[in-house]
């Protein structure tokens, strides 16, 4: 137990990030209201500094620190860069919507820094217990940040919600992580392998446990069946919020399955390959219902509730086809994170401009977009195509490199069943390019014009978002054309977490 | 000679001109397809004359190994389907045929467009589309001469349809009025349907021959022959290719039940209807049965049974309603579908010789009866007989010209056609049985009689006042028609045997061997004494009128009527195409949206909606309702992994 | 020393009960408490097992106990955080009827 | 002048591309400006193709214009390989002529003139990529690149109308045409998927077409697994060629389009699919197609008469073509079902003509219906008498389309039939039937539009403009030229379809 200490030094973008997130607290009650506007750029001054600072530091690191608890490793260190980046662009597309719409700002995005080390930490733990509390640090700051928007009841609700079904779900991970305890008396994911490994004399306990354990996972990303809180937490929460939820605790989560799949299911050989099947059901179950309940959706957040947890599902089908053999899937599954990310941010961004300048936020209300608002209707689509998986943009080369993972593995079927759904995925998403592109500018809530109603639409959304929008759009279209290079540094990080 | 394809690229060459820079040219540029022409029928001397100077060693040439005429063939390779040498590549040709029977209609097309052409300059005179006109006139003269020059089916059925679109924008050249629109269509659909068989049987033979090149085609027939079958085309195949091909030739020449288009034809103009559905297009099918009289004849020749039957029945249906139609145009319609049929009759009874022989003499005759028919039309605007009559007052030189055509056609001897339909029955009393050459008689009859009929109601009897204005059409028409007069007038005498190495016609065009020119006496006498006895019968009815007929008419009402109908073809037809072709047509659109389109398309997408706005009624908004899922979705995972794992 | 089962089937009815509870009830207090004891459960599954099992050498496995002590502390943060939002909620709709909070649906 | 050929291809994709990326960005929505850009990037890709075209040595034969981009390598192998051979080189360059006459006569695209062309360029760029690339995934990349612009295409610039019993608005045919081309690419992508893990369970795995070839050539590929993945290509490449009865996008989506998308939707994008089935399909699953044939030739049989019989009670012109396309179409799909080199020239061949012949008349329906706003062929009539060089070029169109010798349209249809008479003579002589059929409705359409007394209805009704003339009389141009003389095109088309598999 000599090296409960050693090297903690990898640790400091950790300590970093929490005082940098204390930091802004304290910034912020010294600020006059007025000059709150400087909060949200130390955060991001900082969340740079702290993304160059660990690529410097942390640059093919191979170390496990608390006897195993924590790993700093190339898969830690990309999901590491990838949240805080994804915190950078939050933050700057999430600016003008807190400054006009919400309150304490300072906490806002105090708190967003800490559900980013939460997410940090998830991609980092090797074991159940550390995975859990990262898992609650991050969930807290969502809770927090859903209610965000005190006076609104929508907002309120949505975090109700959120945090019973929340807390429900972790009671019952916690339940699994006890059943597992019980049985095997390991918590780190190579040691549950191991036990695994030979299972056969072991208590089926452990398998419940195992199941319980996958369901306050599963939670966490809205597979289906345990998918149902998503859509009204969505709506509710404030837009950077969802599209915060959508981003970054998906990917979050993701990340924790991925290594605990990879380091504490995979090794277990054959065990897996029987409950690779569990989850490909579960995957298939998430595009179907997904996809097929976004058709009904009028609103926009909602509907991008919907098609994320399509896109879950697509995902998941990446985790059922993880195997020893080749990193294919977790190449995938990665590739498919990143791509996907980036393109629900534009989503996201150009919604929550087109929520600042009009305050709607159903799909018909986008009316006429293409025509006082090129630039934007053109981001918007360009994200839709992305997501219905068209190529040229990311989305195209992200799904055929997922599917194409899932089929090897033996899997066709799921990659017929992802690219039927995301056919059917092609319809929704087309609606929004028609409505912003073919149909006319709906009438102002009193009647009369809209463009008088709201002279927002007539000037061009705000800097940051336009930043936003022009790298996203930049990104995906790089993505989609030529990802050599990113897949060269993810191929880098499942091999770190792959046997 | 192998420079006969010029003949042709004349009139190639001058369509396009016409068509493009027609408008800034003097005359919209009629003379160039004149030109043309005329150039054609030079460049014709020099191959009939180069033709009789060759022999077996003068290059491409050679004795037909069925035919037994000195054939000479020179071919073009057009391009390759499939590289050149590889299995199952198809190279495909243009080349030329020249045999006494090309050259026979090479003659025939280059004079008749000719004098029709020079015709047309004063007839078409201020029409708006004049320089049109002109430029699909040489268009149709080449294809019609690519045609009789083809050497294999392909460029043969090229030419065929060209000849095909050209008779289609000439029948419909006043397209302003609704008849000619639908005659042009008939016209090209109804030949189509004929030339779908041409097609099939054409791609026939080139399977089993395995090229397109008439000569091998005719070297295949021989060789099954020589070996019953052993090898080169079996009986089959033979008989099935000659009665497709036969269907090509029956739909152009307007065999029965092809015929219905040739007089709805007659609402082109009227050079157009002397040039091509007279003299020169509807008898391609007669030349392409000749042509490809070895597939016919090969083996026991059952086909040309079926030629000889579908011959006389047209023959003898068309003249039977020539009789009793009044529209002079229409008149001369059925009379050539009917000579048409006596042709094929011909054909089908080994009379390969008096067939081509009376192509040509009813090619001559009856483009000038049209010619006539057209100047009379043009002076006195009437088509209908019954407002003429008496005109041999005011135009003499029409009249005239007009009884020699139809004293010829109705088979007065001396004339031209007297010569080619005696040489016809001959063959039918000859080859077929006597029922054949009964009604072969009785069709004789018939032309003679509706010829006389037309001639002496439009000539003679007293002119009516409203014709008074009537005059001698001017020079330019009169000249091309007595040319065609002094032809049908002499042309017979090429039949004779004469002093020199010409035998006769019958040693020149012939198929197997060449006969000398002799004449059956009785047969002579019958149907000379037959056209005569009809030729005054028709005198006294309808120019002294002292014979009257309205007894018989009342007697007969019934056939009469039917015959009026032209047998109710035309009604068949339409209620058919009415009935069951666009009744299928729009069933199928119908099908095409209802079914296809609104079921199986736009079903499948309903239901994904429906499925959609059902399956979110599961998202309740109560927060205990979705524990519950989240409660029963745990216990079902628990239970899958169970079974997954034990 | 009871079996080890005997804490596992208590802490199985007390997770049960808890579920029910957060299903049965109607006020987001309650739901919350059920929520309480279904951690509580948790937590005696944990610390029997703990107790009950050998650690590895000389020391004792006290991974349960820990564990347990990490979920006291998280449970009393989500129940704050709980409270608060459910307080806000009542000033805004004047209830906690989880029946009457539907405005989201579908 | 050889380093020329190294980049060829890839400037012929990255050409419109660029073109349309970079008119991303120019200033003003509805400049002329837009228009005399997007002429000159066609004008370029044009040039390109006709060079490409020119430079194909048919005695060489095989691929030419060879060059490899690395992409992805590793497990998946994917990389940007291009090159082109005597089945894709005339098909590039009738990408060319058609794209170009597209833009020329688009100068009636007022309302967003800058979007209109990105998207039509960006169009063109898939459709040279599919020609041009060697590799799977590539392939359905551009596939799918050159599909989607379709939606917004149609959708903004279409127009939609009322016929009486039903309505069809563009939204309809935009939707309907994208749901059904993208459902046929989800099949196309399960073979493609399908196709790669069985290459990878031989140990080869590849995206790459020509080692997947080498793999078929030498039966690596069991003949099971191939029956039963070439349908997956045969219809899901087929949805795109209209083969029946997965057709009807086809002529809605052109009812609704703009008239250069018409163009390149008959001209180009359905021949993507029958392209498609032959790369893809014949040249990865040999012994499948084999099998399957004779069910192909069927549905291209089916395709022939079902297409001329229903165009013949149609009264809106877009859907005479419509359905005529899909009738010549079925020649297509007959002359690549015989696996003759013949008939598989012929299909090459008339995917060439049908191109220029159905882009042609979409083009003069087109400068009809902009000053008429009617395509009722029931309204129309008499305007050969205002629109003499309109209608005479329509009437070439329309001849070559019912087959006449000496155009283009009877050399590819007789091909076809002589390659079917080989392998399948009964449905061989139904397809000539078919083109019987074909002259009725032509003639049909050509009597009831443009023959008769000129209608007063339209007193001041213009001849086609300048540029719609020109463009026009290329068009009839090169129709007749194939017509007369197909030897340029056909020898490099023969040495192409020596090497299919089969043939």
């Amino acid at each position: 137990m000599n090296n409960l200490t050693d090297n903690l030094e990898l640790l400091t973008p950790e300590f970093a990030l929490a005082g940098l997130a204390f930091l802004v607290f304290v910034v912020d009650l010294f600020l006059p209201k007025d000059r709150k506007g400087f909060l949200p750029w130390l955060s991001i001054a900082g969340l740079l500094a702290l993304i160059a600072g660990s690529l410097v530091m942390l640059w093919d690191e191979e170390e496990l620190l608390y006897d195993g608890l924590l790993a700093v490793d190339a898969f830690a260190l990309f999901f590491k860069i990838f949240f805080m980046g994804l915190g950078v662009f939050i933050i700057l597309s999430s600016m003008d919507f807190v400054k006009n719409k919400l309150d304490h700002q300072g906490e806002f995005y105090g708190i967003l820094l800490f559900s980013i080390l939460g997410m940090n930490i998830m991609a980092q733990s090797r074991e159940l217990l550390t995975a859990y509390i990262a898992l609650e640090l991050l969930s807290f700051s969502l809770y927090v940040l859903a209610a965000y928007a005190k006076g609104d009841a929508r907002s309120n609700e949505s975090a109700l919600k959120y945090i019973i079904i929340g807390a429900v779900s972790s009671a019952i991970l916690l339940y699994g992580v006890s059943m597992v305890y019980s049985t095997v008396g390991v918590t780190k994911f190579d040691d549950i392998a191991s036990a695994l490994a030979l299972a056969a004399e072991v208590s089926p306990a452990l398998w419940v446990g195992v199941a319980l354990i996958l369901v306050g996972l599963m939670f966490k990303v809205s597979a289906v069946p345990f998918h149902m809180w998503a859509p009204d937490v969505y709506e509710g929460a404030p837009y950077p919020v969802t599209a915060y939820l959508a981003i970054g605790s998906k990917a979050a989560a993701f990340a924790l399955i991925l290594r605990l799949v990879a380091e504490g299911f995979v090794p277990a050989g054959d065990r897996w390959e029987q409950w690779q099947l569990i989850i490909a059901v579960l995957a298939g179950a998430s595009m179907l219902v997904g996809n097929f309940v976004a058709l009904a959706q009028k609103n926009l957040k909602r509907l991008m509730a919907y098609s994320s947890i399509g896109h879950v599902g697509f995902i998941l089908a990446g985790i059922a086809a993880l195997s020893s053999s080749s990193d294919l899937a977790s190449n995938g599954v990665m590739f498919y994170l990143v791509g996907y990310s980036i393109t629900n941010l534009v989503v996201f961004a150009a919604i929550i401009s087109f929520f600042n300048m009009t305050g709607k936020e159903m799909i018909a209300d986008l009316g006429g977009l293409a025509d006082h608002q090129p630039f934007l209707a053109a981001s918007m689509a360009m994200g839709m195509f992305s997501l219905a998986g068209l190529p040229i943009f990311a989305g195209f080369t992200i799904k055929f490199y997922l599917f194409t993972a899932v089929a090897t593995e033996g899997l066709l079927w799921l990659a017929g069943l992802a690219i039927f759904s995301s056919l059917i995925s092609l319809y929704y998403y087309l609606q929004i390019i028609r409505q912003m592109y073919i149909e006319p500018a709906p009438a102002a809530d009193g009647g009369g014009d809209l463009l008088q109603a709201h002279p927002a639409l007539t000037q061009r959304p705000s800097l940051t978002l336009l930043t936003v929008l022009g790298s996203g759009m930049a990104a995906i279209i790089w993505l989609g054309v030529y990802p050599k290079p990113l897949i060269d540094t993810i191929q880098a990080a499942s091999r770190a977490i792959l046997p | 000679m192998q420079w006969a394809w010029l003949i042709p690229v004349f009139c190639f060459a001058a369509a396009p001109v016409i068509v493009v820079f027609g408008r800034y040219l003097p005359e919209r540029g009629s003379w160039l397809s004149i030109l043309a022409i005329a150039g054609g029928f030079v460049v014709f001397w020099f191959v009939l004359n180069s033709w009789l100077n060759a022999d077996v060693a003068t290059m491409g040439c050679f004795i037909s190994e069925n035919s037994g005429m000195l054939t000479c063939d020179y071919d073009r390779s057009w391009f390759n389907a499939g590289v050149i040498g590889a299995v199952g590549s198809v190279s495909l040709h243009w080349g030329i045929l020249i045999d006494p029977l090309t050259i026979v209609m090479l003659g025939l097309v280059t004079f008749v467009a000719l004098m029709v052409q020079i015709y047309s300059m004063v007839y078409m005179e201020g029409d708006p589309r004049f320089g049109w006109y002109f430029a699909v006139h040489s268009m149709f003269a080449a294809a019609m001469l690519t045609l009789v020059l083809a050497d294999n089916f392909l460029l043969l059925y090229i030419a065929w349809e060209l000849v095909g679109i050209c008779s289609y924008l000439l029948i419909g050249f006043w397209h302003e009025r609704p008849e000619p629109r639908e005659a042009a269509k008939k016209a090209f659909i109804v030949t189509r349907i004929g030339d779908v068989g041409l097609l099939i049987g054409i791609l026939l033979i080139w399977r089993d021959v395995g090229s397109f090149g008439m000569t091998d085609a005719f070297e295949a027939v021989r060789v099954g022959v020589m070996t019953h079958g052993q090898e080169g085309m079996s009986q089959g195949v033979a008989t099935a290719a000659a009665l497709l091909l036969f269907l090509g030739a029956m739909g152009k020449s307007a065999q029965v039940p092809f015929h219905v288009w040739l007089p709805d034809a007659m609402e082109g103009p009227t050079p157009v209807s002397a040039l091509i559905h007279a003299a020169t297009m509807v008898v391609a099918g007669v030349y392409l049965v000749a042509r490809t009289y070895p597939i016919f004849s090969a083996y026991d020749a059952d086909p040309l049974l079926i030629v000889a039957i579908v011959g006389l029945v047209t023959a003898l249906m068309a003249a039977s309603i020539a009789l009793v139609s009044t529209d002079l145009k229409r008149i001369l319609a059925y009379s050539t579908i009917s000579h048409l049929g006596l042709m094929m009759l011909s054909l089908g009874a080994f009379g390969y010789t008096a067939a081509i022989f009376h192509l040509m003499a009813h090619g001559f005759s009856k483009a000038l009866l049209f010619l006539g028919a057209g100047s009379v039309l043009h002076s006195t605007e009437f088509q209908d007989t019954g407002e003429m009559g008496g005109l041999r007052k005011v135009m003499p030189l029409t009249a005239l010209v007009f009884s020699i055509g139809a004293l010829s056609l109705g088979g007065i001897p001396i004339l031209a056609g007297f010569w080619s339909k005696d040489e016809i029955l001959l063959a039918v009393s000859d080859n077929r049985n006597t029922a054949f050459l009964v009604m072969a008689l009785f069709t004789a009859l018939l032309s003679a009689l509706y010829m006389g009929r037309a001639m002496f109601i439009v000539f003679f009897g007293d002119l009516k006042e409203k014709n008074n204005h009537a005059h001698e059409s001017p020079i330019g028409m009169t000249m091309p028609m007595a040319l065609l007069g002094v032809l049908a007038l002499g042309f017979g005498l090429i039949s004779f045997n004469w002093p020199g190495d010409f035998g006769g016609i019958g040693t020149f065009v012939f198929f197997g061997h060449g006969e000398e020119f002799h004449f059956e006496v009785w047969l002579g006498a019958v149907s000379i004494v037959l056209a005569v006895g009809a030729f005054i019968f028709a005198y006294l009815t309808y120019a002294k009128r002292s014979i009257d007929l309205d007894y018989a008419r009342s007697r007969f009402s019934w056939i009469l009527n039917v015959i009026e109908n032209k047998y109710y073809f035309d009604e068949v037809y339409q209620w058919t195409i009415d009935r069951v072709v666009l009744g299928i047509s729009g069933f199928i659109a119908y099908f095409d949206r209802a079914i296809v389109n609104d079921i199986i398309v736009n079903g499948p997408a309903d239901v994904a909606r429906e499925v959609g706005i059902k399956m979110r009624l599961h998202i309740t908004g109560h927060v205990y309702a979705y524990v519950l899922g989240m409660a029963l979705g745990t216990i079902g995972l628990s239970i899958f992994v169970w079974l997954r794992t034990v | 020393m009871v079996d080890l089962v005997w804490f596992q089937l208590l802490s199985a009815a007390l997770f049960a009960i808890g579920i029910y509870g957060v299903m049965a009830r109607r006020s987001a207090v309650l739901i919350v408490m059920s929520i309480e004891l279904m951690l509580n459960a948790v937590n005696i599954n944990l610390i029997a097992a703990a107790s009950h099992m050998e650690g590895i050498g000389s020391f004792a496995n006290f991974d349960g106990q820990l564990i347990a002590i990490f979920i006291i502390t998280v449970a009393a943060a989500e129940v704050g955080l709980a409270l608060a939002i459910i307080l806000r909620m009542f000033r805004n709709k004047s209830t906690v009827n989880v029946d009457e909070i539907d405005l989201m649906k579908w | 002048m050889n380093d020329f050929n190294q980049v060829a291809l890839l400037l012929l994709i990255m050409v419109p591309l660029a073109g349309s990326l970079l008119m991303m960005f120019m200033p003003g929505e509805d400049k002329k400006e837009a228009w005399y850009f997007a002429i000159f990037v066609s004008g370029i890709s044009l040039a390109l193709s006709l060079i490409i075209f020119a430079r194909y040595d048919y005695d060489l034969g095989g691929f030419q214009f060879i060059r490899t981009y690395e992409w992805l390598p590793g497990p998946l192998d994917i990389n940007l390989s291009l090159g082109i051979d005597g089945i894709s080189a005339p098909l590039v360059l009738l990408n060319g002529i058609i794209l170009f006459g597209g833009v020329l006569i688009s100068q009636t695209i007022k309302h967003r003139t800058r979007d209109f062309f990105v998207l039509l360029l960006a169009l063109s760029a898939g459709v040279y990529g599919v020609f041009a690339v060697r590799d799977l995934f590539f392939l359905f990349f551009f596939y799918e690149l050159a599909v989607l612009p379709m939606y917004l295409l149609i959708g903004v610039w279409g127009s939609s109308t009322d016929f009486g019993t039903f309505l069809r608005t563009k939204e309809y045919g935009a939707m309907k045409l994208i749901l059904f081309l993208v459902a046929g690419s989800i099949l196309v992508w399960v073979g493609i998927l399908a196709v790669y893990v069985e290459a990878a369970n031989n140990g080869a795995a590849t995206f790459s077409l020509q080692g997947l070839g080498v793999l078929a050539q030498t039966g690596q590929f069991d003949p099971t697994f191939q029956t039963w993945v070439f349908p997956l290509f045969m219809v899901g490449f087929g949805v795109l060629a209209g083969l029946w009865p997965f057709h009807t996008w086809s002529p809605d989506g052109h009812v609704a389009a703009p008239t250069a998308v018409s163009m390149l939707h008959a001209g180009v994008l359905m021949k993507l699919g029958a392209y498609g089935i032959i790369r893809v399909g014949i040249f990865l699953l040999p012994e499948g197609a084999d099998n399957w044939m004779p069910v192909l030739v069927s549905l291209g049989a089916v395709n022939v008469i079902y297409g001329a019989v229903s165009a013949m009670s149609q009264k809106d012109l877009k859907y005479i073509i419509g359905y005529s396309s899909v009738s010549h179409m079925g020649y297509v799909i007959i002359g690549i079902a015989t696996l003759d080199n013949v008939g598989m020239g012929g299909a090459v061949l008339q995917m060439f003509s049908h191109g220029v012949m159905t882009g042609l008349m979409f083009l003069l329906v087109g400068a009809i219906y902009h000053q008429t706003h009617t395509r009722d062929i029931m309204v129309l009539k008499g305007l050969v008498g205002r629109m003499p060089v309109n209608s005479f070029f329509f009437a070439i169109a329309g001849l070559a389309s019912l087959g006449l010798p000496g155009l283009s349209g009877f050399v590819a249809e007789f091909m076809v039939f002589v390659g079917a008479f080989r392998t399948y003579m009964p449905l061989a002589i139904i397809a000539v039937i078919g083109a019987a059929l074909t002259a009725v409705y032509i003639l049909r359409l050509l009597a009831r539009t443009f023959l008769g007394e000129a209608d007063p209805q339209w007193p001041d009704l213009k001849d086609a403009s300048p540029i719609e003339m020109s463009v026009g009389a290329a068009f009839v141009g090169i129709i007749i030229f194939v017509g007369v003389w197909p030897e340029p095109l056909m020898r490099v088309i023969n040495v192409g379809v020596q090497t299919i598999p089969g043939v």
